[in-house]
């Protein structure tokens, strides 16, 4: 009989686990959930003490996962702009589950950010007292502003639930909401843009850091335009890995081959392009940027083990160029292993990017008579790291079950049955 | 943020950057408001059927959007793209040549498919309608045979009260049964006068004005129809109905609801009645 | 001698640090401390959480050891924590040339500290405690601090206020003259505070043996060392110190 | 009217709009700023007018003059007045609120009221179940001089620590034929080899060190801030001092001029036989540093006169072998670095009578029926087993203490006592200039209920009428005229030496023969060898932890320091907790790598850390059984 409890909530003609198993699946997801709320609760009780950052990292773990997650939630804006700005109609097909992928990332984000301030109470000082020409103060501002717009994105895909649906004014607005949706597909384009580069800017203009200050164009740095281009290059891979991943561990079909050839198609020229323009940033920062600054560019990988050289020919290389060539084969690429394979290559190589800039940046010595510096995150960290995974997993998972998050699952579904 | 909070500065940096974040604020704010309004009037306008069908058709399958000729033949692999309305379709138009021939089309008699009756003598709506023109004017709106026996003894259909307007392809009844509910489009222009006295049709229809039959089935292609129909409800709970298929001489249970598992009615009703 | 007239209404407060007289002993960091109400470590707190305004770091020179005391450079040219906080806690004070962290506006996001090349931002990991009545001993002339926030060397600001509130009181005009605990506090007086505009004092930072540190950043800073030991000059030197241009 | 749904939303929708247009919001937003600034438990800042106030810092014999701050009888500021302070000194009047102050008097555990803790030593004394004695933990204060006039009229005894300042001082003196103190006026030396002698870090009157004008040379096991600012750093085995000391005498013997200085030398011909068969080879192997070195630091003493050997040993980690002591003290005779005139004896009202003033050795083992010890700040460690060795059965010890750590343990009777600037500020004698001083003035700031200075306390067992206040007045009278005057009652005498000398150490090496001196001379067997070394001022105030918990500038109490390859071979990592295991308990000690002998763990401590060693047969104590390990 629990098996059945929410079975009126399900649409119809698609398939899903009966409750009890889905409750076996939510239930590990929840106790995580609980114990990084703990975490998060202790951080906000007592102090970030309980963390193990300090003063040389003063971003840790929780950073770096902001700029990943948020990396990788670009798959919602890019797809919404592949979508609806230049028509590209198959993506219909993961719009919803990017959308609500998007709204997991950056909400997690803000979340995350809360509690890695010291006052999160002051947060509105950003909004009421900005100082514009901080990097930081344009991340608050278009990550809140994207916030809102995933937000109001994701209420047609949550009216759309067979219940709510059932009531004729919810099901009116969301018709409505969806016919302007092209708006918020360009305002999230615009400030999802200004987002992904303020976030390579936050790093990119710090001066006093030659390992990550680049040289500008226009008032931002060249990172501005890299972490924008990396993002759109491995959003949709993201989507494709995410989607990938739901069928597996669904055991059904939710989207079209032509789907993931798209995606892949598109990650793959886009990500042959960042490649591109990061090793002509690269070269320029060797020879020039950071020389200039007094900065001998091979003096930052003289530490060797988890900083030595290896690290920028694992993110350019192995995990830049090769999944782009291997997304640019369309032989490659009709395999499915393979082309999950690279997606996830792209996406692990843009979180060495962003490990790099964060991580990196802060554990080399600026002052002669300093030293490397290393730092392992404290349990509360990877337990507040845990709460947003979780969270994550829960909100996708109950969309997943009670939201049409793939259009195209309910056809599959006849198509196969057909056969 | 304001000239008046501290930290303002009046330069080009603070004007852009808080004109942009301004800006964006208000398409937001605007664009959320536009459609709240919109949807104000739509409620208001009483115009949420039109929309429910919309979104609805929408989420259809290609395989359940396919055109009324490509289900009889008469066209190659073709979907509808006219929401299942075709008075103003040239497609349509042009292989019925007109509507009179269309109005003449339908006949009298009693054809069946795989043992559900397809009387000849009415008009069919793919959601499982019917309409029969009735001596006095008045228009009959009742469920078709395969409807009758997913419902079966226990399912209750709720009717609109008399003064209530259909429209055709909006929903205009509720069939329930054993906690499931699906939404049963019109077929029909009109006004429900009320009850229908026979047994068999459930409501009474003053026809609108501008009456037109050429969106219904009629005849032989009803009845290519009701196969087609009855195929892919068979596909769809092939996995649970086991070998016997109607292919092999099987014929639809009288009490099909019964047969079927709460789920496997939930899908059969989403599926006979078009309710996604 | 400093030039008094129209021209020198403001002041660039700088320090003079004589790295071969520093001998280690820490009193500025102690002095430092207490002036500024910094409470005293947390049983847990390690050199990498700790809050100290000034730090005197020891370098590896391979004889003798030598101390170095590094605090907020209060750089000029291009300031680089004050252009990254969102909420404009770190203010730049033109009569002064003193970099202020306000902590009252301090939200905590800590990106001054990643901007800041010479780790002299420390933040509050934890709430300040002080022992038991301890606090009856705190500074009247600056406020406690606050948890969650980040600090640093503001040149003693309460004892520029204090300064600045006596020359009122006395009818004086123009920049004051006043000691920070540090360079009170040094018993070998390594430390000497003083005024850019100050031609005499001027001259000495501009000396050939003062130097800055990381002055190849472009940061403007305006603390001076100097040595005259060769082997502590080359442990204090950048890692290129290529000059720009 | 009916209300539906619509009408309650567009009044919620409404208020919500109205609400934003509302001062209400906003004034939500202020005021959360303003409640994250004060939070209930962020001390409130004192308010009130600055007043300042001059005063010397007593803690240590410099007796620095200060600039104290203070708001409403408050010292909140503590900065030199015209001279220099050492760290210490800034965060001195943090020394009120300690953590590990004594606030109540106690017996065991157990709080009691001051008054019944009284009567019941005074009992004690009548009873007589063996001699009264107090143990001055700080001696040559003028409290010292109270304590020894209340022990006359008791009939009690003076007891000061073993000296570990001065160490070579004494031994100097024991070694000659004719007494004379040592030059250990640093100002006026060219070179000095030290060994384990904290000369740059606290050591006797630390103010004397701050500019140095002489070459040093540091024997250390580890690299102490001393080992740090020496021109060179001998980083010798532990034990290994007297064989390096010897070795140092053995190049100076060919030289002609040594035969006349050897022959002032007490049992000189031991003492020959003894450098003889210590040449500079044998002497490295058994250090495990070059030969080389012996010999150029050998030349150094010599090349650089007035030159000077100390061997004082460290305050906390206790004084060296008395071998290594009286090595050292030759080698000063050889050099001819002693000469100056004795101490002075002090002004003193005629009436007075002074008990003897006994090392806490030269007491009889098992005499003593009631012991007052009294832990002024700053006090010195002494390990526990000199002290019990000396107590009857049924002793009665009552510790008139500013701390809960160092005597909780062993003593009947815990007496909180006034600490600096509540108690009459008070310094001791420097060891390092051969000058006599009494700085006294009285308390600044309000002392706690209940508390009492051990020389208040030693006044009411023997029935003295006058107040500390009063004795101190009558001292300043005896001063007269020479006395410089300290804020307004204080007072501030001191005389160059003239006149008789104090009693030395016992140091007796005429029965030696070279054997003794070549037995003492063999290296610490243990391997990792434990060593404990110490910074007396390193309680004063929990912000000195600034300076080795927030930073690495120097080691603090409770850590051990380690060369990075031995941490290595250990297993530990820098900064973790370890327990430093001793037959006498267990530390908690944090591992910190450092530059130091790769077979020495140096362990840092506070004064308790005394009891952690071990007392050897000659006087040293040393945590040679204790080991390092991880917990």
């Amino acid at each position: 009989m629990v098996d059945r409890i929410d079975e009126a909530w399900i649409a119809r003609g698609v398939r899903r686990a009966p409750f009890s198993r889905f409750l076996l699946w939510a239930a590990p997801w929840a106790a995580l959930l609980l114990l990084g709320a703990y975490a998060i609760f202790l951080c906000l009780r007592d102090g970030l003490f309980h963390t193990n950052m300090d003063n040389r990292y003063v971003f840790g773990l929780w950073i770096f996962l902001d700029l990943t997650v948020i990396a990788l939630g670009a798959g919602a804006f890019f797809t919404g702009f592949l979508l609806y700005v230049l028509r590209k109609t198959e993506l219909k097909a993961v719009i919803n589950s990017a959308v609500v992928i998007g709204l997991v990332c950056y909400s997690g984000a803000v979340l995350i950010l809360a509690v890695d301030v010291g006052q999160p109470l002051r947060a509105w000082f950003t909004f009421y007292h900005p100082n514009v020409h901080s990097m930081l103060t344009e991340v608050t501002f278009c990550i809140t502003c994207y916030l809102t717009v995933l937000l109001i994105e994701y209420v047609p895909v949550f009216l759309k639930n067979r219940r709510l649906k059932w009531k004729p004014s919810m099901l009116v607005f969301e018709y409505h909401l969806h016919k302007v949706m092209v708006v918020f597909a360009l305002i999230g384009t615009l400030l999802s843009f200004f987002h992904q580069g303020s976030l390579g800017g936050l790093f990119g203009v710090l001066r006093g850091r030659p390992f990550a200050f680049r040289e500008g164009l226009l008032i931002w740095p060249s990172t501005f335009f890299l972490f924008v281009l990396s993002a759109m290059a491995v959003g949709p891979s993201f989507v494709a890995l995410t989607t990938g991943l739901a069928e597996k561990i669904t055991g059904r079909r939710l989207v079209k081959n032509e789907v993931y050839q798209t995606l892949g198609r598109i990650s793959g020229k886009l990500l042959l392009a960042y490649v591109f323009f990061k090793c002509l940033d690269t070269l320029l920062w060797i020879n020039q940027t950071a020389p200039e600054r007094g900065f001998p560019a091979h003096r930052f990988y003289e530490y060797g083990g988890a900083f030595g050289t290896w690290i920028l020919f694992a993110e350019i290389a192995l995990l830049g160029l090769v999944p782009a060539l291997i997304l640019l084969k369309p032989e490659w690429r009709a395999r499915r292993g393979l082309l999950l394979g690279a997606a996830a290559m792209a996406c692990l190589g843009v979180t060495l990017n962003r490990f790099v800039f964060t991580i990196q940046t802060l554990a080399l010595p600026t002052m002669p008579f300093d030293r490397l510096l290393l730092y392992w995150p404290s349990w509360q960290e990877f337990a507040a790291f845990g709460f947003v995974v979780a969270y994550g997993m829960l909100v996708y998972s109950f969309s997943y079950r009670y939201l049409t998050l793939f259009p195209q699952e309910r056809e599959l579904a006849m198509t196969e049955a057909r056969r | 943020m304001f000239p008046w909070v501290y930290g303002f500065e009046w330069n080009a940096g603070y004007l852009i950057f808080l004109g942009v974040f301004f800006t964006v604020a208000l398409v937001v704010a605007g664009t959320v408001l536009a459609a709240l309004w919109r949807s104000f009037r739509t409620v208001r306008k009483k115009q949420e059927g039109r929309v429910y069908w919309h979104t609805a058709f929408e989420e259809l399958t290609p395989e359940e959007r396919r055109c009324r000729h490509a289900i009889t033949g008469e066209l190659p692999e073709r979907c509808c793209d006219r929401e299942f309305d075709c008075r103003g379709c040239r497609i349509h138009a042009r292989l019925l040549y007109s509507d009179e021939a269309a109005a003449h089309a339908a006949g009298s008699g009693q054809a069946e498919a795989c043992g559900v009756a397809v009387p000849l003598d009415r008009y069919y709506h793919r959601g499982h309608t019917w309409v029969r023109e009735a001596e006095d004017g008045t228009l009959l709106v009742g469920l078709d045979d395969l409807g009758r026996r997913l419902l079966g003894a226990d399912g209750t259909v709720e009717t609109p009260p008399a003064g209530a307007e259909l429209r055709v392809n909006e929903p205009a009844f509720v069939a329930r049964r054993n906690g499931v509910e699906a939404r049963i489009l019109s077929p029909v222009d009109g006004t429900v006068l009320g009850p229908a006295s026979d047994g068999e049709a459930l409501v009474r229809v003053r026809p609108a004005e501008d009456f037109r039959t050429t969106h219904l089935l009629r005849g032989g292609e009803a009845v290519a129809w009701m196969r087609h129909e009855l195929d892919r409800l068979q596909v769809a709970l092939a996995a649970s109905c086991g070998a016997a298929s109607l292919a092999d001489g099987g014929a639809v249970a009288e009490d099909l609801g019964r047969r079927l598992t709460a789920r496997e009615f939930d899908t059969a009703c989403g599926l006979a009645f078009l309710d996604v | 001698m400093r030039k008094l007239g129209a021209e020198n209404k403001t002041a660039r407060y700088a320090m003079l640090i004589d790295l071969d007289r520093c001998n280690g002993c820490g009193a500025c960091m102690v002095a430092c401390a207490v002036e500024n109400n910094v409470p005293p470590p947390q049983p847990s707190a390690t050199p990498r959480t700790g809050l100290n305004w000034l730090r005197v770091f020891r370098l590896n020179t391979g004889g003798r050891d030598a101390f170095i005391p590094v605090m907020c450079m209060q750089c000029g040219d291009e300031t680089p924590c004050q252009s990254v906080c969102p909420q404009k806690a770190v203010e730049f004070d033109p009569a002064t040339g003193i970099v202020g962290q306000i902590p009252e506006r301090c939200l905590g996001c800590r990106y001054c500290m990643a901007a800041c090349p010479y780790q002299a931002r420390v933040f509050n990991w934890w709430d300040p405690q002080w022992p038991a009545g301890m606090e009856q001993a705190l500074n009247p002339r600056v406020s406690a601090r606050q948890r969650g926030t980040v600090e640093k060397c503001n040149f003693c600001h309460g004892r520029w206020q204090a300064a600045l509130e006596k020359a009122a009181q006395d009818g004086e005009s123009g920049p004051v003259r006043y000691t920070p605990a540090c360079a009170e506090a040094c018993p070998a007086q390594a430390i000497r505070f003083g005024d850019l505009n100050d031609e005499e004092f001027a001259a000495e930072c501009r000396d050939s043996g003062a130097f800055r540190l990381l002055e190849s950043l472009g940061t403007g800073p305006k603390v001076f060392y100097r040595t005259s030991r060769a082997e502590v000059r080359e442990a204090t030197r950048g890692f290129g110190e290529v000059k720009r241009g | 009217m009916k209300i539906d749904r619509r009408d309650v939303l567009s009044l919620a929708g409404g208020a919500a709009a109205g609400l934003a247009v509302s001062p209400l919001p906003w004034r939500l937003l202020g005021d959360t700023a303003i409640w994250s600034q004060n939070w209930h438990w962020m001390p409130r800042v004192p308010r009130g007018a600055i007043e300042e106030r001059e005063a010397r810092c007593t803690l240590c014999p410099s007796a620095c003059p200060v600039k104290l701050r203070m708001t409403n009888g408050i010292v909140h500021g503590v900065a030199p007045n015209g001279g220099a302070l050492c760290p210490a000194g800034f965060a001195a009047h943090h020394l009120a609120w300690h953590p590990l102050r004594l606030r109540e008097c106690r017996r065991k555990d157990q709080a009691v009221p001051l008054e019944e803790a009284l009567s019941s030593l005074r009992a004690a004394v009548a009873q007589r179940r063996g001699a009264v004695a107090v143990l001055d933990l700080a001696p040559g204060r003028a409290s010292s001089l109270l304590h020894r006039r209340h022990m006359a009229a008791l009939g009690g005894a003076y007891l000061m620590p073993p000296r570990i300042e001065g160490g070579t001082a004494h031994a100097v003196e024991a070694l000659l034929e004719k007494r004379r103190a040592l030059a250990a006026d640093l100002a006026s030396v060219k070179a000095v080899l030290s060994v384990s002698t904290p000369l740059l870090d606290g050591w006797a009157a630390p103010s004397s060190a701050v500019e140095r004008g002489f070459r040093l040379i540091q024997a250390e096991p580890h690299r102490s801030r001393t080992a740090g600012l020496a021109d060179e750093w001998l980083p010798v085995k532990p034990g290994s001092e007297t064989a390096l000391l010897l070795a140092v005498g053995h190049c100076w013997l060919k030289r002609p001029e040594m035969a006349q200085q050897l022959e002032r030398l007490k049992g000189a011909e031991a003492w020959r036989q003894a450098a003889e068969a210590m040449p500079p080879q044998r002497a490295a192997e058994l250090a495990g540093i070059e030969a080389a070195r012996i010999e150029a630091a050998a030349a150094d003493l010599l090349g650089h006169r007035p030159s000077l050997v100390l061997a004082d040993g460290d305050p906390v980690g206790g004084p060296l072998s008395r071998e290594a002591r009286a090595a050292a003290a030759a080698l000063n005779i050889l050099l001819g670095a002693e000469g100056f005139r004795p101490v002075p004896p002090l002004p003193l009202p005629k009436d007075w009578t002074l008990a003897e003033a006994q090392s806490l050795e030269e007491a009889g083992d098992g005499s003593i029926g009631v012991l007052i010890i009294d832990e002024p700040w700053p006090g010195v460690s002494v390990p526990w087993q000199l002290v019990e060795k000396k107590l009857a059965r049924g002793a009665v010890v009552a510790a008139v203490t500013w701390n809960r750590a160092q005597f909780a343990r062993h003593a009947e009777w815990l007496i909180p006592a006034p600490v600096w600037l509540e108690a009459p500020l008070d310094a001791a004698q420097p060891h390092d200039a051969p000058r006599a001083q009494i700085a006294v003035a009285p308390a600044v700031m309000a002392r706690p209920k209940d508390t009492i200075s051990a020389a208040e306390a030693t006044a009411r067992l023997a029935g003295v009428e006058m107040t500390a206040a009063d004795e101190f007045a009558a001292l300043a009278q005896a001063a007269g005229s020479e006395a410089a005057q300290i804020g307004d009652n204080g007072f501030y005498w001191s005389s160059e030496a003239k006149g008789a000398a104090p009693a030395a150490a016992r140091i007796a090496p005429e029965q030696w023969t070279a054997e003794t001196w070549l037995r003492a001379a063999a290296p610490s067997a243990a391997s990792p060898a434990v060593v404990a070394f110490g910074w007396r001022q390193a309680a004063v105030s929990p912000m000195l932890g600034k300076l080795w918990q927030e930073s690495e500038l120097r080691e603090g109490p409770q850590q051990a320091v380690l060369h990075p390859d031995l941490l290595r071979r250990q297993g530990m990592e820098e900064g973790v907790l370890a327990r430093l295991m001793s037959p006498r308990g267990a530390w908690p000690v944090r591992v910190r790598a450092a530059e130091t002998r790769p077979d020495v763990i140096a362990v840092c401590g506070g004064p308790s850390l005394a009891l952690a060693c071990e007392v050897r047969p000659d006087g040293a104590w040393t945590l040679g059984e204790a080991k390092v390990v991880k917990s």
